[in-house]
């Protein structure tokens, strides 16, 4: 590759060697194991995450090739109902709640501190102990499955067949806690990532200066803050109704408890789940246009309110999933029009994007490609998706394998199509070396051609009567063709992920070696060395414009004076990102894993009795104490309020950096 | 490679005269916080709007109580320990006010007596909730009016604990090691949270309390 | 470290077993010795040398979900709610109390749900498959907390009524002290 | 080669026209809303396959375009505000196209909703419908008490006549679907509803349980079959009737099996003393076209595999195995087959 290596100087060229030393020093982990379990550095955790959520996607991938063997032929007898309900549903329960969101999540943990130019999340032990909580939650839910106690009601586990009545055992109570767990983690990451984008933003970067992916992020953060409280209900609701010495009687229509109801809450967390998922993917596609267009995004304002008009309206339309349930008229005929009103901002992007390629001179990358393919199906996903906005035509095909169709053509296409693109285009930031173009190629065409063939059949096999979620279908239904065409396909689609897995990990150890910015691109994040320093940048860059490696970076002011003996960052304000205050973040702890082993062994034994309550929350009470002692143990300043925020010297230099100031330099 | 020449041209800016820490919506923990409240602020609304929805499948709310004699036909739930309980959270507002205002002044008296005396009584209300549930009349698995008004309740009293533990271990801080910077600023804090606590209380008083007599 | 490695690889498969043997749902099934039920003694009192310990089958279904929430549907299905009600008995004796007239152990209940007895229990001979006859079993004894809790059914979809099997306390089974015959339910 | 090109053709030769043999096809409507949603579903169809194309086209476009022009250096290039003017109008003019798009379709969404909801007329025949793990009961509905008729996983309903369905659940949530008649209405326990059909040709249109309800969620389907009116009383009539005395001494002793098994315990025949109703109701079971809720064809051999060793047709079934001694199994099935 000949991409010339454009440099932004070194900031640690301008620091003192000793300062830099106990930087390095003072941002390190410790050694070894010990090193790992405490660590909460962002960019560890994160790439703990990733890979986790990369596992699962290939665990959840295998029980999909074990559902398209079963369903490639009719009356098949390689699994019986009982593991293929097991099967399908933690197939799905893992995609969502263990693949999709945490790995947009989990970029996020890792991308929004570089690209928002600080040195760490706002609260790094409460995002290690998010990732601890999650990998709980993973670890559950498979090691039932294991245990043949895997969940069998769906992942979206409807009462009354989920309910005490119907579901022995303790498959949906398992089901049900780990749901909880997931969702703690998904929220933990949330508040991070609103917290470290409002208050840790580089100087400069005032609101209209943000990234597109940043503004992704957040978008998706307050839609998990407000949606999945709605699941934590349902998930908490459900195993009350069927906890021993608990009995209550949410779902139990006999003594006035609704079955609907269940739905309501669920889908209100269901439906904005989809654009959770969806929103840090078109985060992805934005970025990478941008970068392999040679110019900036086109409609940036349009695109960041279609980002937050589709947070709004993403909660404004849960009862489409409900259109065939007894939902009066009149309310289903708004969440229809809400439902179709979604396709507009989606279509603005889509617009945006378009002219963005057209107005530039695309470079035909690997990240290119798959956001090229994301295009293709995502476009179909969503115009399905109009079809199903619409009543008459849901009633016809919802819970259809449609539908299976479309959902797969939204998510696949529209997340991990564009989550493909992400690695390849940030694999040379998180490793320092480039993935190879040449396997890259074979990887998109297998799976873009597999996943055509596995899930357009899936629209015909809907439309001509085939329900979602059957274990099997007679030779009667003339289904047995179109079926086969789709197994066939998943194959090619796992083929697809080999690939991609043997790209991942020979390129980690014999790629091209990239550089800082081998993409020519215009974020923070290519301007620090690959991988980064854990300290990320020695010296915090400021930002003048929205791209500011393409606006002459190598003129804009560096921040220094941060503490080189603590780890400190730079809090700027909200809206225009003006410095404020140094803070302390938490150095490496323990406690974050102390904290998620006792998180998960409630959620486990929650499952058998709810008198870990309790226990648990004594044990809880301790390690917060602990952490609450020991973490702040250093001894502190005393300051009276009024001494704050108060310059010091009036007209220090780079307090007051506004847009076009212009401080004088000081060297 | 650029040269160092060209490196010193660099604009630096200094940060290190900034404050250390803040006390106000400057700081990142104050964010945490009040995102934290969002988040269980849905979780509170969800579970009321359940609470209604269920209303709607009875024809009387509560439903009377048909398992005893004499037959209680419109068991509302009873006022008086949950009128203490609301006064008593408005009371502790002050305090906490108290607490909150000296740690802007770093007065450590004030903060000492603000906590300690708020970090009571949140005491005495969570002794009093446990008596409060029976005024409920219904038990949690009776019917869906009980477990829904229990989980209600037991939220709530779920986050008093959590709420009287973060006071409590505040408060031994400052009478073990004084106050400092970065706990006048977690006082602060913990002074949100109380507040919102109190308002989901007044929330609940109507919901739970109020509105069966009237709907 | 590897002693927790090895703690680890002793319990894992003794938990997986336990939990499979729980969730397990054989819908073609084996059920446990119905021959040797059908010799079972219903009371202690036994002229010569007791024969009891090895007529007595142990039932398998107290440990599996999905038996005991099958036996709890057999139970409503079969009418057995229309004299003993959900377990707190009426026209029949109560089944969630420590006192059984015929014999508290699986066998014993089996025989007299197959034979039937006297003041109006039916035989239900011919009319259960044994497998199904088994659950009942099972369910019923988990109506006293002898079946095993983590695998006992919940509240059912009915208006509450007596504690749900999984939420019971457990009651040992004793026998009655007067003969059958003179026990009347009340 | 000639396979794939086969499979296309094939694919194509599906995509308009249905499977064959297939009577579970929303493409292949004949009832009055399965018209009218299949008339929407195609105006959608085109109107987002346009769209769709032309999406395509302008990526390909964007694409090829680039090749014809040297790849640019990795040096971005910021437009100017002249050079964004032509994409905002474009993109402006666009998303005013696609607001009209969606308005256009919500009018004609919502107008097809209300043809739809315009067949809520009264109708004679009455049926109600409960789900059961895993089978249909069916009750017609009679203002005469005696005149009730329950039967199971096959209604008989009048050609071009409105059929009301009224909904509920014996269990967890089922979904009644007939996709050549009409979308589909779920039965959630606790939640009684109504759903109207109209065949308007005669003929067996197939249904199929579309919410997922446990281990045999995939075995519960249905016949909806549509007659003339004469030849649909003459089958109601009939259904009215109890079920005939047996003959012949083996139908007989198959009665006697019957009623001193398991069999009483959960089934009912009308005329007997075998009432119960927890299985489907058999008084006319040998006239049905198929057992266990469609899963397999109605024949003295299907009828026996599945009274011996249901668990193996349909893993998880309520109904139990069986251990019945041949002679036995031999006469009930006589006994059964005199039920038409």
């Amino acid at each position: 590759m000949t991409v010339p290596q454009t440099t932004f100087g070194s900031p640690e060229a301008l620091m003192r060697d000793a300062d830099l030393a106990q930087l390095h020093e003072t941002w390190s982990r410790p050694r070894g194991l010990w090193g790992w379990l405490v660590t909460t550095n962002h960019k560890d955790i994160a790439e703990r995450y990733i890979v986790t959520a990369f596992i699962f996607f290939i665990l959840a991938g295998i029980l999909a090739v074990i559902m398209r063997i079963q369903l490639a032929v009719p009356e098949n007898h390689f699994v019986g109902p009982d593991l293929y309900n097991q099967i399908f549903t933690v197939h799905g329960t893992t995609m969502m709640f263990l693949f999709a969101v945490p790995i947009m999540e989990a970029f996020a943990l890792y991308l929004v501190p570089l690209m928002v130019g600080t040195r760490n999340v706002a609260f790094p032990r409460l995002n290690a102990f998010g990732y601890f909580t999650y990998l709980a939650g993973g670890l559950q839910l498979w090691g039932a499955l294991l245990a043949n106690t895997g969940p069998d009601t769906g992942w979206f586990a409807y009462v009354p067949l989920s309910g005490p009545a119907f579901a022995p055992g303790k498959r949906v109570d398992v089901w049900a806690d780990m749901v909880t767990t997931t969702e703690i983690s998904a929220l933990v990451g949330a508040v991070e990532i609103i917290v470290t984008v409002f208050k840790q933003r580089a100087v400069g970067m005032s609101l209209n200066r943000i990234p597109v992916y940043v503004w992704a992020m957040v978008v998706t953060s307050f839609m998990i803050i407000f949606a999945m409280p709605a699941v934590m209900t349902a998930s908490g609701f459900l195993p009350m109704d069927r906890m021993p010495h608990v009995n209550t009687h949410f779902f139990n229509p006999a003594e006035g408890g609704d079955a609907l109801l269940y739905q309501h809450v669920f889908w209100f967390f269901g439906h904005p789940e989809v654009y959770i998922i969806f929103i840090p993917a078109t985060g992805f596609v934005s970025t990478i246009i941008t970068t392999f267009s040679r110019r900036p995004i086109f409609g940036y304002i349009p695109i960041i309110l279609s980002l937050i008009a589709t947070g709004f309206i993403g909660f404004g339309l849960w009862v489409h999933h409900m259109f065939a349930t007894p939902v009066p008229n009149l309310g289903q005929s708004f969440f229809t029009a809400a439902s179709m009103m979604i396709a507009i901002p989606a279509g603005v992007q889509i617009f945006c994007w378009i002219a963005t390629l057209w107005g530039g001179k695309p470079v035909l990358k690997m990240p290119l490609v798959w956001v090229l393919g994301f295009i293709a199906l995502f476009v179909l996903g969503g115009l399905t998706g109009i079809m199903l906005a619409s009543i008459p035509i849901d009633l016809q095909v919802h819970d259809t394998y449609f539908v299976v169709a479309h959902f797969h053509y939204v998510l696949i296409g529209g997340a991990v199509f564009p989550l493909f693109g992400a690695v390849y285009y940030w694999f040379p930031k998180m490793t320092g070396r480039m993935m190879s173009e040449k396997l890259g190629l074979w990887h998109f065409w297998l799976f873009f051609i597999g996943f055509n063939m596995t899930f357009f059949p899936m629209h015909l096999l809907g439309l001509h009567g085939m329900t979602r979620r059957i274990y099997t279908y007679l030779p009667e239904t003339g289904w047995g063709m179109l079926n086969h065409i789709a197994s066939s396909g998943a194959l090619f689609m796992g083929l697809g992920v080999l690939v991609f897995l043997y790209n991942a990990l020979v390129s980690m150890r014999r790629g091209e070696v990239a550089g800082e910015n081998p993409w020519g691109a215009a974020t923070l994040e290519w301007t620090t060395t690959s991988p980064p320093p854990k300290y990320n940048y020695a010296l915090l860059p400021t930002v003048r414009g929205r791209y500011p490696l393409w606006e002459n970076f190598a003129q804009t002011p560096l921040v220094s004076g941060l503490s080189t003996d603590k780890r400190e960052v730079l809090s700027t304000s909200i809206l225009d990102a003006q410095p404020e205050h140094r803070y302390e973040i938490g150095t490496d702890s323990i406690l974050p894993l102390l904290m998620g082993i006792v998180t998960g062994i409630f959620f486990v034994v929650l499952v058998f009795t709810p008198w870990i309550v309790p226990i648990c929350a004594g044990g809880w009470f301790v390690v917060m104490a602990i952490w609450f002692w020991i973490g702040t143990g250093q001894p502190q300043e005393k300051h009276k309020a009024h001494e704050y925020h108060e310059p010091r010297s009036p007209g220090e230099p780079g307090l007051s950096l506004g847009s076009d100031a212009n401080p004088s330099p000081q060297t | 490679m650029t040269t160092p020449a060209a490196e010193t041209s660099r604009t630096i800016i200094d940060i290190s005269k900034l404050p250390s820490s803040s006390m106000d919506t400057r700081s990142p923990i104050w964010w945490g916080n009040a995102l934290l409240l969002c988040i269980e602020t849905s979780m509170f609304m969800i579970v009321t709007v359940s609470y209604f929805y269920f209303r709607r499948n009875f024809a009387q709310w509560p439903p009377p109580k048909i398992d005893q004699l004499p037959v209680l036909y419109h068991p509302v739930p009873k006022l008086v320990l949950a009128t203490i309980d609301l006064a008593l959270l408005l009371g502790s507002v002050i305090p906490m006010v108290i607490a909150d205002r000296a740690c802007l002044k770093m007065d450590e008296a004030k903060v000492r007596f603000g906590a300690g005396l708020a970090l009571l009584i949140g005491i005495a209300v969570i002794t009093i909730r446990f008596f409060e549930f029976n005024s409920l009349i219904f038990r949690w698995n009776d019917n869906v009016y009980g477990s829904i008004t229990w989980t209600l309740l037991g939220l709530h009293l779920m986050h008093m604990m959590i709420l009287c533990s973060e006071d409590g271990l505040m408060f031994v801080w400052i009478m073990v090691k004084g106050l400092d910077d970065k706990h006048a600023r977690d006082i602060r804090v913990t002074a949100v949270y109380w507040y919102w606590v109190v308002a989901i209380w007044v929330l609940l008083y109507v919901v739970v309390f109020l509105s069966p007599r009237f709907l | 470290m590897k002693r927790l490695a090895l703690v680890i690889l002793v319990i894992a498969p003794i938990v997986i077993s336990e939990s499979c043997k729980r969730e397990e749902r054989a819908y073609r099934i084996q059920p446990p010795d119905a021959e040797v039920a059908d010799a079972v003694p219903v009371t202690s009192f036994q002229v010569g040398p007791s024969t009891q310990a090895a007529t007595m089958p142990s039932n398998p279904y107290e440990n599996n979900a999905y038996a005991l929430t099958e036996g709890q549907r057999l139970f409503n299905a079969m009418n057995c709610v229309g004299c003993h009600f959900h377990g707190g008995g009426g026209i029949g004796p109560p089944l969630m109390d420590s006192t059984w007239i015929y014999g508290g152990e699986p066998a014993q209940i089996f025989d007299t749900i197959i034979r039937g007895r006297p003041n109006g229990m039916p035989s239900f001979r011919n009319h259960l498959q044994d497998s199904q006859a088994w659950m009942i079993v099972a369910y019923v004894r988990s109506l006293s907390g002898n079946a095993n809790p983590n695998a006992a059914p919940g509240r059912d979809d009915n208006m509450n009524g007596p504690i749900p099997p999984a939420s019971i306390k457990k009651q040992p089974a004793t026998q009655s002290s007067q003969p059958p015959s003179t026990v009347m339910p009340s | 080669m000639k396979t794939l090109r086969g499979q296309l053709s094939a694919l194509l030769l599906l995509m308009l026209a249905g499977c064959a043999g297939n009577h579970q096809s929303a493409l292949d409507p004949h009832g009055a809303q399965a018209y009218t949603i299949h008339h929407l579903f195609q105006l959608f169809f085109w109107v987002t396959l346009v769209i769709y194309v032309l999406v395509l086209l302008a990526v390909l476009y964007v694409i090829v375009r680039r090749r014809r022009e040297e790849p640019a250096a990795l040096v971005a290039e910021i437009p100017t505000a002249q050079s964004e003017k032509r994409s905002t109008v474009t993109v402006g003019a666009l998303v005013v196209l696609t607001i009209v798009i969606l308005f256009v379709l919500l009018v004609f969404d919502f107008s097809a909703g209300r043809t739809i909801a315009a067949l809520r007329e009264n109708s004679d025949v009455q049926i109600k419908i409960t789900g059961h793990q895993w089978w249909w009961e069916a009750t017609y509905e009679d203002p005469v008490a005696h005149q009730e008729m329950t039967t199971a996983n096959e209604f008989h309903i009048p050609v071009g006549s409105v059929v009301r369905f009224d909904l509920e659940s014996h269990d967890v949530i089922h979904s009644f679907w007939v996709p050549e008649l009409h979308g589909k209405k779920d039965l959630i326990p606790g939640h009684p509803t109504s759903v109207w059909l109209k065949a308007d040709k005669p003929g067996t249109y197939e249904g199929q349980c579309a919410e997922f309800c446990g281990a045999q969620h995939a075995h519960m389907r249905f016949l909806v079959i549509a007659e003339p009116r004469d030849k649909y009383n003459a089958w109601l009539d009939h259904a009215r009737q109890p079920a005939p005395e047996p003959v012949f001494e083996n139908e007989k002793h198959g009665k006697q099996v019957f009623m001193g098994s398991t069999c009483v315990m959960c089934h009912a025949i009308a005329g007997t003393s075998a009432g119960a109703g927890l299985g489907p109701d058999l008084t006319h079971v040998a006239g049905r076209l198929s057992l266990a809720a469609g899963t397999i064809p109605n024949n003295p051999g299907h009828l026996a595999g599945w009274i011996i060793d249901p668990q193996r047709i349909k893993p998880g079934v309520i109904m139990p195995q069986h251990n019945i001694p041949p002679k036995d199994l031999r006469d009930l099935l006589a006994y059964l087959e005199t039920l038409k």
